[in-house]
């Protein structure tokens, strides 16, 4: 149901400035002895001495996963870089050599390169990868770099991050 | 004449044609995997069955001739289960090879699934799956991957009806079949990729363009493949500049639905040794310039040469309107009487499609010239002789080589060379002007049956790559001379005349 | 005229000057700080010396050195000699004011340890008021003075070459001139109530009768508004309003001619606290603290007396004097951020229609009391 | 002694014109006022757009439908998740699907989560550009606990891009319920203590009352939704009126102004926030168990990631959908939610494929906005601020 907000009758109570004047300093004054003895209501957080963790769910700088032998898991598919709006990564394919302990995978990135200076952190590249190869889930966030460079992350710098409890496994269950 | 009706939609076909192509026609698509129309009929996929009305089992619209009065469903629950149960059975051994495999984003199997199963996995377990051959290598262009194939042959009837080579064969049987070369043999005969090309999934690739672009990301440009006087249409894929492949373009009056192998790779003609900036010098003293400097240069040469010293030399392997402008350049503006001609040397032919002529506009340049062109040995001599002391050359190829070539070349005070490319002319030449590649331009080829075909540009010249006509235009201005044309409307006007009739059917798309 | 008056008038001017400065810069940290524990935030607490933090006063010190080394920016089609001028003229008055403010009793350094009976504003060879400049007209010295601080204001937003410079300074000019009445009027029930003009005599009625505020209360919430009005402060802000006419008449202002408005503006606080404390509040007066000592003295009870030396007393009674204007400064800075901000023609209104009849009428009222009193 | 009438007495003076933005304190999400004033008198106002203008539609085309949502976090960038929901359910009415209960029960429940913090962004500007910072602060730390809980559901504090077409990316985190009743009860607490700094204020009610006020028949005709059609007395709200998602089955009213000025759209901005409060704990209470999309055989959502990895029949389908999109249907489709703003509507044409051949944003606050010259012409300039606020422009959201 609809109702009318109310508008406060303008007697002598408001008129006069000063009793509403005096009921406001009532609200600061409160939170400012609150706060003088004992800070309970301050929500700043002293980064960076003070770090609130991130929830589980926070989409950080990427990692690329890697298999049980270190190789990465990733079979450059290109699927991120296909969903990727930001067209922040940047694959080359290549083709394991037959006498190589992998060559039944046959295809592995060359080169990854991730963009994060462009990356918008909408995570659409973890939720189009169909081998759990690429994640967000690193509770880091960019750092301040001194050149453009620093932040377009390569392969094996990707795959040498782990996740915040370390790990830098994946949980896709295929062996191949 | 036979009158059938297809969903409804009543249609009238030529006696012995089947169903699927009845229904194609009317622009029903049904879903198929061995049927290709220029192929025989196999009927081994069970994915193109339909309802015919009055006959108790689903019928493969493949094989079935279309019948006075016969009234065919392809959209039926009973055909729609059909599929779904057809789709699974396909998947049921299919490995889990999307990420790895070339053929996803234009896979039969991916866009049937979605179209007509869309179910999950009955089977929870990959271990069950049957275990095959994978990355086996059938020739120098083809790699197969037996666990893919869906067993359509299409591959092997392409081999031994169109290419009369059966060099593939199938083996084993039930679950364990799958495609072989004939034992002795490789997959090595001139249209390997056209294998490639017909198979509907990730079973047959071309090694040329394995892991090297998502196909989802590549463009397509109808254009003439640029491989010889054939003059076969075909699409050009390609992606940010780079070109990945040419695929055949149905024409059935030229090429039907092939291409060569070497017309498949013609795309590289594109992407090697390109010429991106005007270069001044010969061997070690090449050095990149602005255009400035590279027009004022080449004018500078040019003037030097008395007019009856000078001499054009025109490409087949350029379109008309590029041959036209630098003919139109050299005739009215430097005053030049003598025009060569070079090109690609000849190659192998066969009766298929290849063409011994291994340049796309031979004929064109002669209908451009509006006479024959004299050969390239003839400039050597005279250069050798001293007779002709300059010259503007299209093209990078050089029709006749050797060291003698070679040096009657270098004998020349003044080459200009107007190439795409770096070859033997644009590296005798003391200026070198990139010009577009084939993709990079629009024009017109008129191939050795005489039928001229157009074909649009595909991409924007790379590097500092002008236009022939163009970049003539500037070197007119450059030397204080008219020019008889002054745009590219201007080219193309003066070209449509002296072109020959054009393609029945089917040429210019 | 002798030397001993030459150099404590010396020193009270070097102690006052140095005052100024440092308590200038101490009200940065202040009022941040304030702001900061009201709007439940940390405040200012980063800059350090090492590892010493000191709760964020280090601010002060990076912040004077930021102003110093600051590009002192200078608007290119802009006057460059009042574009100079204007911080220091709105700079100076505030200073000056403090010269004749008594922040404490007579002090004798020839008994500091002695009992004094002879009153707190005793004269002796020995002796010195606080205050660097007894004057006899005191008040009118200090209101002049405030007037003269619109002119900084006026010249900057006019020689800025910025139009919102511009309203800045056209509405600092009329609202100080407006107020500068009320601020005015409102202290005249004060002089008819303590028959002086004298600053140290207004404050010696105070300490033997009773304080400002309970004779003119009216006078004391009329003199606040007004004062902070001229000192153009939320919710009298109109000449900077951020959000309107981005900062003002001092938008164009950088590097120390900035600190200077600034400070300018913080020590006003400091000043009209200072005078709320003198007019109002019994300046230096501590209740039941007299010169020779405390001396309680409550119904129904007997009449207590305990005897303080001289220095003592006078210690105590500056303690007293820097409590209230302590408590005027926390007053000014609460209301800052509690109150939305006037418009132009509302704060008009406010001042000619309200406060200044109000002020008025008080005096007439004051008088007509006076009057039947006597 | 010569008589003068009063107009000859007065100087004359050409009207000064003062460049109010793009760059200034108060017009954020730039914009540029140019006005002319007389004095501090407005004698005309030409508010220009477009300097937060990021071609969002035309970008649309260039990706597929789900890339889609990125943007629409950038739409209303105070609010991205009402902007995430409207498009989702735009894209949902044109492909014929209704997501699960569950999905449609969270949805709300982030939504008005979202329309809280926007209420709350609005109201604090408004509140600081009149001078009263304090209450800035209380209302964007009141956001603070919200945006923290946002982040733990979505895993980004502003770009959430949180719902997918055809459900939502996760379901909520295990306890978030009493967490987010939690960080309600101090929201309202801070939204409390702001009422009672400013609204029995005089000099609050001085410079809101009757300045930028709109008659109802002006605010419609300028398409006006959302509180500020609401602050004149018009109770429309597509939220009741064409009820979406399970807002019909939810108990709140609709809090409406009377006079159309800064102070109503102030004060309704603030019971809406209570309004909201109410519908979340009712969404809360009757949380349905349930999937959070629809099934994975209508190969629109993406499937469930160990079959993906694991069957071939899944990852196909999550082939397609990433690398061509979902396919929409051929058809053309206007849907429209309430957003914190007002009506946020989406007009999007399909041509069927994996990507929207158009799609076009009903911005609500480029209609507020409009208005703005009508509102403040005649008044002071320091009108312009309050009622700017009060419309509550938002660049990335008008500007597209």
């Amino acid at each position: 149901m609809p109702y009318v907000v109310r508008r406060p009758d303008r007697n002598l109570w408001e008129q006069s400035y000063v009793p509403e004047t005096v009921r406001g300093l009532g609200v600061t004054l409160r939170h400012f002895f609150r706060n003088v003895f004992g800070r309970r209501d301050t929500v700043t957080l002293l980064y960076p001495e003070q770090r609130r963790p991130y929830p589980p769910r926070f989409r950080g700088l990427h990692r690329l996963t890697q298999r049980d032998d270190g190789a990465p898991r990733c079979t450059a598919c290109l699927c991120c870089q296909t969903a990727c709006p930001a067209e922040c990564i940047h694959i080359v394919a290549g083709e394991y050599p037959p006498e190589h302990p992998l060559a039944h995978v046959e295809k592995y990135p060359v080169e990854f390169w991730i963009d994060e200076l462009r990356c918008v952190s909408c995570g659409l590249c973890v939720e189009a990868c169909p081998c759990d190869a690429i994640r967000m889930d690193t509770g880091l966030h960019p750092r301040p770099v001194e050149a453009r460079p620093h932040l377009i992350y390569e392969r094996n710098l990707l795959l040498s991050i782990s996740d915040t409890a370390g790990n830098v496994h994946t949980a896709n269950p295929r062996k191949k | 004449m036979r009158k059938l009706t297809i969903d409804g939609r009543e249609i009238e076909v030529a006696e012995g044609t089947t169903v699927i192509a009845a229904a194609r026609a009317l622009g029903i698509d049904i879903p198929h995997f061995c049927w290709h129309p220029e192929l025989s009929v196999a009927a081994n996929c069970r994915m193109c069955l339909v309802e015919v009305e009055k006959q108790p089992k689903l019928q493969p619209s493949c094989q079935l001739e279309a019948a006075d009065g016969m009234v065919v469903h392809t959209d039926t629950p009973k055909v729609r289960e059909a599929r779904r149960a057809m789709m699974e059975y396909l998947l049921l051994n299919h490995p889990v090879d999307c990420p790895i495999c070339d053929q996803a984003g234009e896979c039969k199997l991916q866009d049937y699934y979605m179209l007509y199963d869309l179910k999950a996995s009955r089977l929870w377990s990959e271990e069950g799956k049957v275990r095959k051959r994978k990355r086996a290598i059938f020739g120098p262009h083809v790699i197969y991957d037996a666990e893919r194939c869906v067993m359509c042959t299409r591959c092997v009837r392409f081999c031994a009806e169109v290419v009369r080579d059966p060099v593939l064969i199938e083996v084993h049987r039930g679950d364990h079949s799958e495609i072989a070369v004939a034992p002795g043999r490789t997959l090595d005969h001139a249209y390997s990729l056209m294998t490639a090309h017909v198979c509907p999934v990730g079973a047959l690739t071309s090694r040329d363009f394995r892991f090297q672009c998502r196909v989802w990301f590549l463009a397509s440009t109808p254009t003439i493949c640029p491989g010889c006087a054939t003059g076969c249409n075909a699409f050009l894929d390609h992606h940010r500049g780079e070109a990945f492949r040419l695929r055949p373009r149905e024409n059935p009056a030229l090429n039907r639905s092939w291409l060569c192998d070497d017309g498949v790779l013609a795309f590289r003609l594109h992407n090697d040794h390109r010429l991106t900036a005007p270069e001044l010098g010969r061997g070690d003293d090449a050095r990149p310039v602005a255009w400035d400097e590279a027009l004022a240069e080449a004018a500078t040469l040019l003037r030097k040469v008395p007019k009856t010293q000078r001499a054009a030399v025109l490409s087949a392997e350029h379109s008309c309107e590029e041959n036209w402008a630098l003919a139109a350049f050299a005739r009215e503006a430097l005053g030049v009487e003598r025009f060569f001609v070079t090109g690609r040397t000849a190659g192998t032919a066969d009766d298929l499609l290849r063409h011994a002529d291994k340049n796309p506009n031979r004929a064109g340049v002669r209908s451009m010239l509006g006479a024959e062109p004299e050969p390239l040995e003839r400039l050597v001599d005279e250069a050798t002789a001293g007779s002709i002391r300059g010259a503007v050359a299209l093209g990078a190829a050089a029709a006749t080589q050797g060291p003698a070539a070679a040096a009657g070349l270098l004998r020349l005070e003044a080459l200009v060379s107007i190439a795409p490319r770096r070859g033997p002319l644009p590296e005798a030449a003391h200026v070198r002007l990139p010009s577009p590649s084939f993709a990079e331009t629009a024009g017109t080829y008129v191939n050795a049956r005489g039928q001229a075909q157009e074909f649009p540009q595909a991409m924007s010249p790379r590097g500092e790559a002008l236009e022939v006509p163009d970049l003539l235009a500037r070197l007119a201005r450059r030397l204080d001379l008219g020019l008889p044309f002054r745009s590219a409307a201007d080219v193309r006007a003066a070209v449509a005349p002296r072109l020959p009739r054009p393609a029945a059917e089917g040429g210019a798309p | 005229m002798n030397a001993f008056f030459v150099w404590m008038t010396v020193a009270k001017i070097v102690a006052f000057v140095l005052f100024i400065l440092t308590g200038g810069a101490l009200m940065v940290w202040v009022e941040r700080r304030l702001s900061a524990m009201m709007q439940d935030r940390v405040g200012p607490h980063r800059a350090n010396l090492g590892r010493f933090r000191l709760w964020g006063l280090i601010h002060i010190l990076a912040d004077g050195l930021k102003m110093m080394v600051k590009e002192d920016f200078i608007p290119r089609r802009a006057d460059r000699l009042l574009h100079a001028l204007a911080p220091i003229l709105a700079f100076f008055p505030v200073v000056v004011t403090f010269a004749v403010v008594p922040f404490g009793p007579t002090l004798d350094f020839a008994h500091l340890g002695a009992v004094n009976h002879e009153g707190p504003l005793f004269s002796g060879p020995w002796a010195t008021t606080l205050q660097v400049a007894t004057i006899d007209v005191g008040l009118l010295f200090v209101l002049a003075i405030a007037g003269t601080g619109v002119v900084g204001a006026v010249l900057a937003g006019a020689a800025s070459d910025n139009r919102f410079s511009l309203l800045g300074s056209l509405r600092a000019a009329s609202q100080m001139i407006s107020y500068e009445v009320t601020l005015g009027a409102s202290l005249v029930g004060c002089i008819l109530v303590f028959g002086t003009l004298r600053i140290e005599q207004m404050v010696l009625w105070q300490h033997q009768h009773v304080w400002g505020i309970l004779v003119q209360p009216l006078a004391f919430l009329l003199f606040l508004v007004a004062g902070i009005a001229e000192s153009k402060r939320v919710p009298f802000d109109l000449p900077e309003g951020e959000s309107e006419i981005v900062a003002g008449y001092f938008l164009e202002y950088s590097g120390m001619k900035f600190a200077m408005f600034f400070l300018g503006e913080l020590m006003e606080i400091v000043v009209l606290a200072i005078l709320l404390t003198v007019f109002f509040l019994g300046g230096w007066d501590v209740p039941f603290l007299f010169a020779d000592g405390l001396h309680v003295d409550l119904p129904f009870l007997d009449t207590w007396v305990w005897n303080w030396p001289h220095g003592v007393v006078v210690l105590v009674q500056l303690l007293g004097f820097t409590v209230k204007v302590g408590a005027m400064v926390f007053l000014q800075m609460a209301l800052r951020w509690t109150l939305p901000r006037f418009r132009y023609d509302q704060l008009m209104d406010l001042g000619w229609k309200v406060l200044l009849p109000l002020s008025l009428g008080n005096i007439a009222v004051t008088a007509v009391v006076l009057a039947a009193l006597r | 002694m010569e008589e003068y009438r009063e107009e000859e007495l007065v100087l004359p003076a050409d009207p000064m014109v003062l460049n109010m933005g793009p760059s200034h304190p108060a017009m954020h999400g730039t914009v540029r006022c140019v006005l002319r004033l007389d004095g501090e008198q407005v004698v005309d106002c030409d508010v220009q757009i477009g300097y937060l203008h990021r071609g969002f539609e035309k970008e649309c085309e260039a990706g597929t439908w789900t890339q889609v949502f990125p943007y629409t976090d950038r739409l209303n960038y105070a609010s991205p998740l009402l902007n995430n929901i409207g498009y989702a359910l735009a894209v949902e009415k044109l492909l014929g699907i209704t997501v699960p209960p569950r999905c449609q029960y969270l949805r709300v429940i982030l939504g008005e989560v979202a329309r809280i913090c926007d209420h709350c962004v609005c109201n604090a500007a408004m509140a600081m550009e009149l001078g009263a910072f304090t209450v800035f602060l209380y209302l964007v730390k009141a956001r603070e606990w919200l945006f923290e809980l946002l982040e733990e559901v979505t895993g980004a504090r502003v770009t959430h891009s949180f719902c997918r077409i055809g459900g939502l990316r996760h379901d909520l985190p295990e306890g978030f319920d009493e967490r987010l009743r939690a960080a309600l009860q101090k929201t309202l607490a801070a939204v409390e203590d702001s009422e009672k700094l400013l609204l029995r204020n005089r000099v609050f009610m001085d410079r809101t009352m009757d300045v930028g006020a709109i008659s109802p028949e002006r605010a419609l005709a300028y398409g006006w939704t959302g509180p500020c059609l609401r602050s004149t007395g018009v109770a429309y709200d597509v939220r009741k009126i064409h009820p979406y998602l399970v807002y019909d089955q939810f108990d709140f009213d609709i809090p409406v102004g009377s006079r159309g000025d800064n102070y109503d759209r102030f004060v309704v901005r603030l019971e809406e926030i209570r309004q909201s409060a109410r519908i979340i704990d009712q969404a809360l209470r009757r949380l349905p168990d349930g999937p959070i999309a629809v099934p994975d055989d209508l190969g629109v959502i993406l499937p469930d990631k160990l079959q993906t990895y694991t069957t071939i029949e899944r990852t196909i389908q999550h082939f397609k959908i990433v690398t061509e999109g979902i396919q929409v249907p051929a058809g053309e489709v206007y849907s429209y939610t309430e957003a914190a703003n007002g009506e946020l509507g989406f007009y999007i044409v399909s041509t069927g494929g994996g990507r929207p051949h158009k799609c076009r944003v009903r911005p609500p606050c480029f209609a507020n906005l409009q208005a703005l010259p009508e509102l403040v012409r005649g008044r002071l300039l320091p009108d312009i601020i309050p009622t700017f606020g009060s419309i509550n422009m938002i660049g990335g959201e008008c500007d597209r």
